[in-house]
C-alpha cells in the first residue's frame, strides 16, 4: 500500500471500505450465476479483491443481476434490492438485461432492467466470462472513486417513476413503498 | 412394439388407431374418453414411465392435441428385453374452446405439474385434479401464452417496450 | 411450537439456482413444503415456434445452464430424426466425448453445490476449480467457456484443435489425481456419511411411480441409463458400466455421481482411443430455406441428472411447430422433492435438493 | 500508582483482545483459503469490511433490536475484563470462572434478544439452534470448571494459572480428560464447523445474523471476534499455562490453527447430532474426569 | 465406499503448505482459447453488406445500417452490420453464414460501461476503425473495451468447410467438348428439376444481385419459388420484369451472378440457368401466366428491331394498352440474338417460345420489312403516335487493314450459319478479335471445319490485341473454346492479310502489341514494329466490334438527332430522344451492350412512351 492509498483511506474511509469490501448477493437470477461460482472459488478467486456472496441482502452492498430477469424474478429483485442497506450498487450482466439479450420476445422476460431498478455497471457477453467479472470490479472501484456509482440515490430521488414501472410490468405491488414519493411536478 | 400387442390393444378398444412407423416410437391415437382406460392398460403392461405429457395446438383444426408419452423402466426379471426401448405416444384430440380432459393422475402420480402446466400454458381444465394453480406465470395473460393465437412479439410490444426509460431530470 | 411459513429462495445461499421452495415448519420439522417454480421461465417452447430450425441451434442450450451440451444434443437428435439427417461416424465420437466431458463438468458442479450445502467448502472450492479446467477445455474446443454451441445438426460445428486429445488426457489426469483427495476428505468423511445418510431415502417403487430418472432411480438399484438402453451417438461402441447403488438416499445418489464421474473419465479414454478419422459434419440445407416435412418425434439421451427427452412436431415449415422438453429436473423437483420434504428437517433441505440435482432453468424453461 | 495500572489495563485488554480477535478472522480466512488452493483476502480485510459495515446504513426493528445486540457485545468486553492476557487481568479478584460461566451467557441471549425483534422466521431458527448448541456444551463445560475448581480449590483464573505456572499445565496434569473434552467443544463454544449451524448461511442464510446490516452486523463481527479470543484464551489460561503476553499469543495461535484445521475437515452437523455428539463423548469424558479429580483430592 | 472416519479428512490440511493454484487475475495475464467467441470483426472491404448476418441473427441482435461513405457498387451494398451487445448471444452463426467470411469473431470480450448505449457498435477491423485497435504493448486489460481492443486477435472465425452456406453449384450437365465441337447440338443440357431445385435452395436471398441486374429481376424470388417446387409462380415473377426468359436463360451476361455473394468464396449461383429452366420446364407460358393487357387505349406504339428492347417494349407497352406493331428486316423475332449467337447457345425455337408469346398478347409483327427500304421512317412517324427505336448494332466494323475486303465480317458469318445456309470455311481459319462475338465466331467455324472437313486435320485460331488479363470475352467462354481446340493468339494485331498468287488468302501478318489502352484508358492500340508473325490461314474473320445502321432515317432528322460524346444517342430519364416522340433503347442508347441491359432500357421506354402517349389525343 502507498502513501496515495493510504492518504485515500483517511481522507474518505467510507468510499475505500465499499471498495475493498463488495458483498455480493447471493442471488442466481439468471444463468450468469453459472460463472459466480468460479470466480468466488479457488480458480480465480475473487475473495482477493474482498468479494463475497453475502448470505443476507442486508449485509450486502453489491447486487450482480446475473442474467435475464423473468416477471416472477424481478419481483424479488426489487424486494432484495430494496432490502440492502445504502450505499449500495447493482451491476447488470450480460446482454440480457441491457436489450433483452436472446430472450428479447420473450412474453415473461423484461427487456430493460434500468427501467425497474437504476443499475451502475454493466458487462457484455453471454456470458460474461469471470475476467469480465474482475475488470468489472475495477471499473466498480473507479465508479465508486469517482462518485459515479450513485444509483441508488438515483432510485430514491425517481423512487416515484421506479415504483410506476415496476407497477406497470408486475401489477400492483403488495409491499408498502420504500419512500415516499415526492411530486412529480415539482 | 410388436404386431400381437398392436392386435390386443385394437381388440381391447375399439376406435384406436395403432401407427407403428418406427420401432421405438409407435403411436396410438384414441378418443378423449378412452385415455385414462388406455394409459392404464399400458401400466400394466409394463409401461409404467410417464415421460411427459405435451399439448400441441392444431389452430387450424381448431383443436387440442394432448400427447402422452410413456416408456417402460427395467425389470428385474427382464422378461420383455426390448420393451424398455420403446417410447409409445399416445394422442388424442379435444375441441379447444371449453378444452377439458380427466386428470391422468389416478394411473400415473407424477402426470400432476404436467397437467398443471399445461393448464397453465394452454388453458386446459383438468377435471379431477387436486391443484389447478399457476405454475410459472407472474402476470396474467388474456390468452394463455402457449396457445397459437397469442403473439408473443406482439406482447412484448404492447407491454414491455411501452415502459419509459427513467431519465435523472437535470 | 408455532407453525412458521419459511421461504427457502431465492434469494437464498443454499439454494443453487432461481428456484423456490415455501416450507411450512414447525420447529426444525418440515410440515409441508411447496415447490415454486417460475423464476426463470422464459416461455422457451414458444420462443423457438418463432425462430428456424437454425435459428434454434444457439439457443436451445440455454436452457439448462449447468450442462449446455445435451440440450444441444437432443435438439440435433430430434431435428436429425425428424429431417432424415446423416451424422458422419467421427462426428459420433466427437459428440460422446464431448457429453461425458460435459457430464464430468456437471458432476463436478453438482459435487460443488451439495458440499457447499453442506458447508463444505474445502471440497466445494476443489470441485469447482476441476470443473474450470474441464471448462478450458470446452474454451478451447468450441469457443465457449458455458454455452459452446456445438453440436448441430449434421453433426458437430468444428472438428478438435491440433493436439486436443492430448489437452484432454492431461486435464482429465489432472482431475483424477486428486480423486484420493476428494475420497478423504468428502467421500470418506464420518460426517458426509452422517448427514447424507438415511436422507431423502426413496425406495424403488416409489421413485418409479413418480417417474424418477437419472441417479435418483440408479440410486433405487436400477441400471436404467438410456446410453445403454437406447445407444446414441458412440455409446455403444466402448465398454462401459452403469454404476448403481442400492439405498436410495441422498448419500447413495451422492455416491453415484461420484462413481459417474470416474466412470465417464474412463469413457473418454476408451473413446479417444477408438476415434475414428473423416468428416465430422454433413453440411445442412440452406438455413433460410430449410422445411422439415410434417411429423413428430420423441427422442430421449441421458444427461448428467437423468432421462432428458424432445418431442419435436413439424408442420412442414421452416420452425418447429411445437417442442417441448422433458427435463430431469422437473419430476425430481416438482414431485419428489416434495414428497421427500416432508418430514424432513430444514437443515436438509439443501441437502435433498441437491442429491436429487434439481436444476432450476430447465425445470422453467 | 496501582489504580492507574488498573485503568489502563481495563482499557488493554479489551483493545487486544479487539485486535487479537480481528487478526484471528483474518487468519482464519487467509488460513482456509489456502487449504482451499488460493490465496485468499488481505490479512487485514476484516478490517476494510468493518470499516465498510460502519459506513453502511444498517436497518433497525426497534429498540430491542439494537438493545440486543449491544447486550452481547458488552457482555463480550465484559468478559474479556475477566480473563488473564499474559499476566494482565484488570478484575482478577472479582468472580472469576463463576463469573465467566455466568457472563458467557450474555451473547447467546442478547442476540436471542435483538433476533427476536427481527421477525425472520430464519432467525427464531438460528436462535433456538444457538441455545440449544449453548446447552449442548454447556453441560461438559460446567464439569470441566468443576474438575478445574475442585483441583485447584480455587475459583480465580489468575490462581489457576499461576498454579500451573509452578508445576506444569493441567493439560499434562490429571485434568487431562478435562482439557481433551474442553478441546472437544471448542468448536462449538467458537461456532466453527462442524457447529456453526446457529449461522448456516446455506440453511438459514446466516440465521442470526440474517437481519443484521450495517454497524449491527459490524457489532455482530466484533462480538464475534471477542468471543473468538474468549474462548480460545480461556483455554489456553486454564490448561496451557497462560504466560506472558507473547508466549501467550502464540499459544492462543496453536489453539486456533487446530481450529482452522478442523474448520476446514469437516461439514457442518445438523443440531440433533451436534448435542448428541457434545452430550455423549465430551460429556462423558468431562463427566470421568470429575470423578477422577474427586478420587484424587 | 466405507462409512467413513473422522480423521482421514485431515489430509486435507497439506494443501495449506502448497502454492495456491489460482490464477492471479488480472496480474497474471489469461488469453482466450483460440476460438474463443468474442466481439466481431468485419472486414469492410471484404463485406458485401449482404445482409445474411442480420437475417439469421436469431436475437435480431444484427441490423444493417448505411454508410454513406461507402460507393454502392454490383455485388457490394452501402450497408454494414451493427451489432447490439445488448441482444447478441455470441453463437458465431453470422460467422458461418458470412458469404464472403468478412465477420469474424475476435478474442476480445471486454466491455463494461455504466451507459446502455455504448452496446451497440458497427464492427469494423484494424483498418477501418484504426482508432479502437491497439498495439499488444498499449492494450490495457483496465481500458478493454470496444472501443479500446487489441489488434490481431483472431477468434472464432469463418470456415467455409463448416460454413452454413453450400459454396459449390450443382453441375450443370453440358455435352462434353469432343462431341460438342463436331455439330451444332445445344451445348448446355439444362438443369433437372431434382439439380434445379437443389441450386435454387443454395439462394441466401440476400438480394445483391437484384441491384446488380440492369433490369432489377426480382431474382430471389423466382429462385424461391423454384425451390419450392413452383415453375409458374417464378415464371410469373420473372415476367413482371423480363419478357424474354428462355433468351435470357441463355445467352444472359449475367450481372447478377457476378455480384452473388456467394461468388465470393465459392461458385455463385447459376441464376441464369435457373431462369432457362423455369423457361424450359413451363410449357404454356399463357395458361402460367394469365396476363390480359390492360384495356385498348387506341394509341399506336411503332417499334423497330425485334431484338430483346424491341421486344420487351411491345411486351411492356402491350400490357399497358397500347397498339404496338414492331417492324424487323429479318423473318422471324429476336433481332441480333436471331442471328448472333450461335445455334448451340441460343436455339431458334427457344427465341420464337419467348416472341410467340408477346404475339399472344396482341403485338402486331412485320417481318422482312426494312424500315427504310420497304417502309419508310417518315411514313412510320405519320401513322403511329410514338416510335421506339431498338435497332441495336447491325454492322459488323472491319480491321480495315490491307485485303481485308476479302475476309468474312463477324455478323455476316453469324446470320448465314444461323439462318441461312452454312459458310464454307478452309482448314486453317484465323479469328480477328478478343470479345464474344469472336468466341462465337471462332467456336462455330471450328464446328463448320469438323463437318466440312471430316477426319482432317484443321486449325482454328484467334487473334486478340488484348492480353489474358484484360481479354473482353467471358472467361468461361474463353475456357470453353479452349476446350474445343481454339488456338489463341493474345496480343497480336492484324497488319496485313496476305494473299497467294490467284488472290486467295494465305495468311495474316501479325504485330506484337506494346499497349492496347493509353494512359488515359481511350482504346489506342501501339505496337512493336519489329516483332512479327504470320498466322497461316485460308480464311479469315474480322470480329472486332459493330456499329449501328442509322441509313433509314432521313438526313434533316438525323441531324436533329443528338448523340453522347461515346457516339450514343442521347435520352432524357424517360428514353425519349431529342426527336419528340421518338424513343429509343438498347445497344445503341448504352454502353453495356447486352440484352438485360436492352430490356432495362425498354422498361423506362415503356413509362416514358405511356407518359408521351396519354399525353396526346386519340387520332
Amino acid at each position: 500500500m502507498d502513501r496515495n492509498q493510504i492518504k485515500k483511506w483517511l481522507e474518505s474511509p467510507g468510499k475505500m471500505g465499499h471498495k475493498y469490501s463488495l458483498w455480493a448477493v447471493y442471488f442466481c437470477t439468471g444463468c450468469g450465476i453459472i460463472e459466480i461460482p468460479p470466480v468466488i472459488t479457488s480458480r480465480w478467486d475473487a475473495e482477493r479483491f474482498g468479494v463475497l456472496p453475502a448470505p443476507s441482502p442486508r449485509q450486502a452492498n453489491l447486487f450482480l443481476i446475473t442474467g435475464y430477469v423473468s416477471v416472477k424474478t424481478l419481483k424479488a429483485i426489487i424486494k432484495t434490492y430494496e432490502q440492502m442497506p445504502e450505499p449500495k450498487y447493482t451491476v447488470g450482466f450480460g446482454s440480457c438485461p441491457i436489450n433483452g439479450g436472446m430472450y428479447w420476445d420473450s412474453y415473461n422476460t423484461i427487456k430493460h432492467l434500468d427501467k425497474y431498478i437504476p443499475i451502475d455497471g454493466w458487462i457484455a457477453g453471454c456470458m460474461p466470462r469471470p475476467e469480465a467479472i474482475f475488470i468489472a470490479v475495477t471499473h466498480l472501484w473507479t465508479l465508486i472513486d469517482k462518485g459515479m456509482a450513485k444509483g441508488y440515490v438515483k432510485y430514491r430521488e425517481n423512487y416515484g417513476r421506479y415504483r410506476e414501472n415496476q407497477e406497470k410490468a408486475l401489477g400492483k405491488l403488495e409491499w408498502p413503498r420504500l419512500f415516499p414519493i415526492k411530486d412529480e411536478n415539482e | 412394439m410388436n404386431k400381437e400387442f398392436k392386435q390386443e390393444l385394437e381388440s381391447i378398444f375399439r376406435d384406436i388407431t395403432v401407427n407403428i412407423t418406427d420401432d421405438v416410437t409407435p403411436v396410438i391415437a384414441a378418443a378423449k374418453p378412452q385415455i385414462l382406460a388406455i394409459l392404464r392398460f399400458l401400466k400394466d403392461k409394463g409401461y409404467g414411465h410417464l415421460a411427459m405429457i405435451s399439448c400441441v395446438d392444431w389452430l387450424k383444426e381448431a383443436q387440442f392435441e394432448l400427447v402422452y408419452l410413456v416408456s417402460a423402466y427395467l425389470k428385474g426379471d427382464n422378461e420383455e428385453p426390448g420393451q424398455e426401448k420403446i417410447t409409445i405416444l399416445l394422442k388424442t384430440r379435444i375441441d379447444r374452446d371449453n378444452a377439458e380432459l380427466p386428470t391422468a393422475i389416478p394411473v400415473f402420480e407424477n402426470a400432476e405439474p404436467y397437467e398443471r402446466e399445461i393448464h397453465e400454458l394452454f388453458g386446459i381444465h383438468f377435471t379431477g385434479h387436486p391443484r389447478l394453480l399457476p405454475l410459472f406465470l407472474e402476470r396474467e395473460y388474456k390468452i394463455p401464452p402457449f396457445r397459437k393465437d397469442f403473439d408473443s412479439r406482439e406482447y412484448v410490444k404492447e407491454v414491455f417496450d411501452k415502459i419509459p426509460f427513467v431519465e435523472d431530470k437535470e | 411450537m408455532r407453525e412458521l411459513e419459511l421461504y427457502f429462495g431465492p434469494q437464498h445461499m443454499g439454494m443453487v439456482g432461481n428456484f423456490s421452495i415455501t416450507l411450512k415448519v414447525e420447529g426444525d420439522r418440515i410440515l409441508q413444503a411447496i415447490s415454486n417454480p417460475g423464476y426463470l421461465h422464459r416461455g422457451f417452447e414458444k420462443l423457438m415456434e418463432y425462430r428456424t430450425w437454425i435459428q434454434n441451434f444457439p439457443i436451445v442450450c440455454r436452457m439448462n445452464v449447468v450442462e449446455p451440451d445435451s440440450m444441444e444434443m437432443i435438439y440435433a437428435m430430434g431435428v436429425e430424426k425428424l429431417a432424415g439427417l446423416e451424422v458422419p461416424e467421427r462426428a459420433h465420437y466427437l459428440r460422446s466425448v464431448y457429453l461425458e466431458l460435459a457430464r464430468v463438468g456437471s458432476h463436478l458442479f453438482g459435487l460443488w453445490a451439495y458440499s457447499n450445502m453442506l458447508g463444505f467448502d474445502t471440497v466445494a472450492q476443489w470441485a469447482m476449480y476441476h470443473r474450470d479446467l474441464v471448462l478450458d477445455l470446452f474454451e478451447e474446443l468450441t469457443g465457449g467457456r458455458v454455452y459452446h454451441i456445438y453440436i448441430w445438426p449434421g453433426g458437430v460445428r468444428r472438428d478438435f484443435p491440433k493436439g486436443f486429445k492430448d489437452k484432454i488426457v492431461s486435464a482429465l489426469h489432472s482431475i483424477g489425481g486428486c480423486v484420493p483427495d476428494y475420497n478423504n476428505t468428502f467421500f470418506e468423511n464420518r460426517l458426509f456419511y452422517d448427514r447424507a445418510k438415511g436422507i431423502g431415502k426413496i425406495s424403488q417403487k416409489e421413485a418409479m411411480e413418480l417417474g424418477a430418472a437419472g441417479q435418483v432411480l440408479r440410486a433405487t438399484g436400477m441400471k436404467y441409463d438410456i446410453r445403454k438402453i437406447q445407444p446414441y451417438a458412440a455409446y455403444d461402441k466402448v465398454d462401459w458400466e452403469v454404476p448403481i447403488r442400492e439405498e436410495g438416499d441422498a448419500y447413495s445418489r451422492i455416491l453415484v455421481i461420484r462413481d459417474e464421474m470416474i466412470e465417464s473419465v474412463h469413457m473418454i479414454f476408451k473413446l479417444l482411443d477408438v476415434m475414428p478419422e473423416g468428416p465430422v459434419y454433413h453440411r445442412i440445407p440452406n438455413p433460410f430455406k430449410w422445411t422439415i416435412p410434417r411429423g413428430d418425434a420423441y427422442v430421449r439421451i441421458e444427461s448428467s441428472r437423468g432421462e432428458l427427452g424432445l418431442y419435436l412436431v413439424s408442420d412442414g415449415g421452416d420452425k418447429p411447430y411445437r417442442a417441448h422438453f422433458r427435463t430431469p429436473s422437473y419430476p425430481h423437483g416438482l414431485i419428489i422433492l416434495e414428497r421427500l420434504l416432508k418430514g424432513a428437517s430444514v437443515a436438509d433441505v439443501g441437502n435433498i435438493m441437491i442429491s436429487l440435482y434439481v436444476v432450476a432453468p430447465e425445470i422453467d424453461r | 500508582m496501582v489504580t492507574v495500572m488498573k485503568i489502563l489495563e481495563i482499557i488493554v485488554s479489551p483493545l487486544v483482545a479487539l485486535i487479537v480477535g480481528i487478526f484471528f478472522l483474518g487468519l482464519f480466512r487467509k488460513m482456509m483459503a489456502r487449504i482451499q488452493w488460493r490465496y485468499g483476502p488481505p490479512l487485514i480485510q476484516p478490517v476494510i469490511d468493518l470499516v465498510r459495515l460502519f459506513n453502511q446504513r444498517g436497518f433497525s426493528h426497534g429498540a430491542v433490536f439494537d438493545l440486543g445486540i449491544i447486550l452481547s457485545l458488552a457482555g463480550a468486553l465484559v468478559l474479556v475484563l475477566f480473563i488473564p492476557i499474559g499476566g494482565m487481568c484488570p478484575l482478577a479478584n472479582s468472580g472469576g470462572l463463576l463469573v465467566i460461566l455466568y457472563v458467557m451467557l450474555f451473547a447467546p441471549i442478547g442476540i436471542a434478544l435483538s433476533g427476536g425483534e427481527g421477525a425472520n422466521p430464519n432467525i427464531s431458527i438460528g436462535i433456538s439452534r444457538k441455545l440449544i448448541l449453548t446447552l449442548s456444551y454447556e453441560v461438559p463445560f460446567i464439569f470441566i470448571i468443576l474438575s478445574l475448581m475442585s483441583y485447584y480449590q480455587t475459583i480465580s483464573i489468575v490462581e489457576i494459572v499461576k498454579a500451573q505456572a509452578h508445576y506444569h499445565w493441567s493439560l499434562f496434569s490429571p485434568l487431562f480428560l478435562s482439557g481433551v473434552a474442553y478441546f472437544m467443544i471448542l468448536p462449538a463454544m467458537l461456532g466453527i464447523r462442524p457447529f456453526d449451524m446457529a449461522s448456516a448461511p446455506q440453511e438459514i442464510s446466516s440465521g442470526i445474523d440474517v437481519e443484521y446490516g450495517g454497524k449491527y452486523l459490524a457489532f455482530s463481527q466484533i462480538e464475534h471476534a471477542l468471543s473468538l479470543f474468549i474462548v480460545i484464551a480461556l483455554f489456553v489460561n486454564l490448561f496451557l499455562g497462560g504466560g506472558n503476553l507473547p508466549v501467550f499469543l502464540l499459544k492462543m495461535l496453536a489453539v486456533f490453527v487446530c481450529g482452522v484445521f478442523i474448520h476446514a475437515s469437516f461439514p457442518r452437523f445438523r443440531i440433533e447430532q451436534a448435542t448428541k455428539y457434545l452430550w455423549f463423548w465430551p460429556t462423558i469424558i468431562s463427566f470421568i474426569s470429575l470423578i477422577v479429580i474427586q478420587l484424587i483430592r | 465406499m466405507k462409512k467413513g472416519n473422522i480423521f482421514s479428512p485431515f489430509k486435507a490440511i497439506r494443501h495449506l503448505f502448497r502454492k495456491p493454484k489460482t490464477l492471479k487475475y488480472p496480474f497474471e495475464p489469461k488469453e482466450p482459447a483460440r476460438r474463443y467467441r468474442g466481439f466481431h470483426l468485419n472486414d469492410w472491404d471484404a463485406c458485401t453488406g449482404c445482409g445474411n448476418c442480420a437475417d439469421i441473427c436469431p436475437n435480431g441482435a444484427i441490423i444493417m445500417v448505411e454508410i454513406p461513405e461507402i460507393k454502392p457498387e454490383p455485388g457490394k451494398k452501402n450497408q454494414r452490420p451493427k451489432l447490439d451487445y445488448g441482444r447478441c448471444c455470441f453463437c458465431g452463426l453470422c460467422v458461418d453464414i458470412c458469404p464472403p467470411g468478412a465477420l469474424s469473431l475476435t478474442g476480445d470480450y471486454f466491455h463494461i460501461h455504466f451507459d446502455t448505449k455504448t452496446f451497440s457498435f458497427i464492427p469494423g477491423d484494424e483498418k477501418s476503425d484504426p482508432e479502437h485497435f491497439v498495439d499488444p504493448q498499449n492494450y490495457s486489460l483496465l481500458k478493454a473495451s470496444l472501443s479500446h481492443r487489441k489488434k490481431n486477435f483472431p477468434g472464432f472465425s469463418p470456415d467455409i468447410e463448416y460454413a452454413l452456406f453450400e459454396p459449390e453449384r450443382v453441375p450443370m450437365p453440358q455435352v462434353e467438348p469432343e462431341e460438342r465441337s463436331l455439330s451444332f447440338i445445344e451445348q448446355v443440357l439444362g438443369y433437372s428439376e431434382k439439380e434445379a431445385r437443389a441450386e435454387a435452395a443454395r439462394c441466401l436471398e440476400c438480394k445483391l444481385c437484384e441491384e446488380a441486374c440492369p433490369a432489377h429481376l426480382k431474382i430471389s424470388d423466382y429462385i424461391k419459388a423454384i425451390y419450392l417446387g413452383e415453375p409458374e409462380e417464378s415464371l410469373r415473377k420473372i415476367y413482371e420484369d423480363n419478357p424474354i426468359p428462355a433468351i435470357c436463360g441463355r445467352i444472359c451476361m449475367k450481372h447478377c451472378e457476378a455480384a452473388c455473394s456467394l461468388s465470393v468464396r465459392g461458385e455463385a449461383l447459376s441464376i441464369r440457368w435457373l431462369k432457362r429452366f423455369v423457361a424450359d420446364t413451363v410449357r404454356d407460358y399463357q395458361k402460367a401466366l394469365q396476363q390480359k393487357p390492360a384495356p385498348s387505349t387506341g394509341k399506336k406504339l411503332a417499334i423497330i428491331g425485334a431484338g430483346p428492347g424491341g421486344l420487351s417494349m411491345a411486351y411492356f407497352s402491350a400490357l399497358k394498352g397500347h397498339h404496338v406493331t414492331v417492324f424487323d428486316s429479318l423473318p422471324g423475332g429476336g433481332g441480333m440474338l436471331r442471328v448472333g449467337p450461335p445455334l448451340y447457345r441460343l436455339p431458334i425455337e427457344a427465341i420464337d417460345k419467348d416472341v410467340n408469346y408477346i404475339k399472344s398478347l396482341g403485338v402486331e409483327f412485320r417481318f422482312n420489312a426494312t424500315v427504310g427500304k420497304n417502309i419508310s421512317f417518315g411514313d412510320i412517324l405519320k401513322q403511329y403516335d410514338a416510335v421506339y427505336l431498338g435497332i441495336g448494332m447491325t454492322m459488323s466494323r472491319s480491321t480495315k487493314v490491307r485485303n481485308s475486303e476479302k475476309c468474312i465480317l463477324a455478323l455476316n458469318f453469324l446470320e448465314r450459319n444461323k439462318i441461312r445456309e452454312k459458310v464454307n470455311v478452309g482448314k486453317k481459319v484465323v479469328v480477328i478479335g478478343g470479345g464474344n462475338v469472336a468466341m462465337d465466331v471462332a467456336r462455330e467455324s471450328i464446328r463448320l471445319q469438323h463437318i466440312q472437313h471430316p477426319g482432317e486435320e484443321v486449325v482454328t485460331s484467334a487473334v486478340s490485341l488484348e492480353d489474358w488479363d484484360i481479354m473482353p470475352a467471358n472467361k468461361e467462354e474463353i475456357e470453353e473454346a479452349k476446350e474445343e481446340g481454339i488456338r489463341f493468339n493474345p496480343a497480336w494485331g492484324p497488319k496485313d492479310v496476305l494473299l497467294d498468287d490467284k488472290g486467295n488468302i494465305r495468311g495474316l501478318l501479325c504485330m506484337k502489341v506494346k499497349r492496347v489502352f493509353d494512359d488515359a484508358g481511350r482504346f489506342s492500340p501501339t505496337f512493336y514494329e519489329d516483332q512479327e508473325m504470320i498466322l497461316e490461314a485460308d480464311t479469315i474473320i474480322e470480329a472486332i466490334g459493330q456499329a449501328s445502321d442509322f441509313s433509314f432515317i432521313p438526313k434533316e432528322m438525323f441531324d436533329q438527332l443528338k448523340f453522347t460524346p461515346r457516339r450514343k444517342i442521347q435520352v432524357d430519364e424517360y428514353g425519349m430522344t431529342s426527336l419528340p416522340g421518338v424513343f429509343a433503347g438498347g445497344d445503341i442508347v448504352n454502353t453495356n451492350l447486352d440484352a438485360v441491359t436492352a430490356i432495362a432500357d425498354a422498361k423506362i421506354a415503356t413509362e416514358g412512351v405511356d407518359h408521351y402517349l396519354s399525353a396526346i389525343p386519340i387520332s
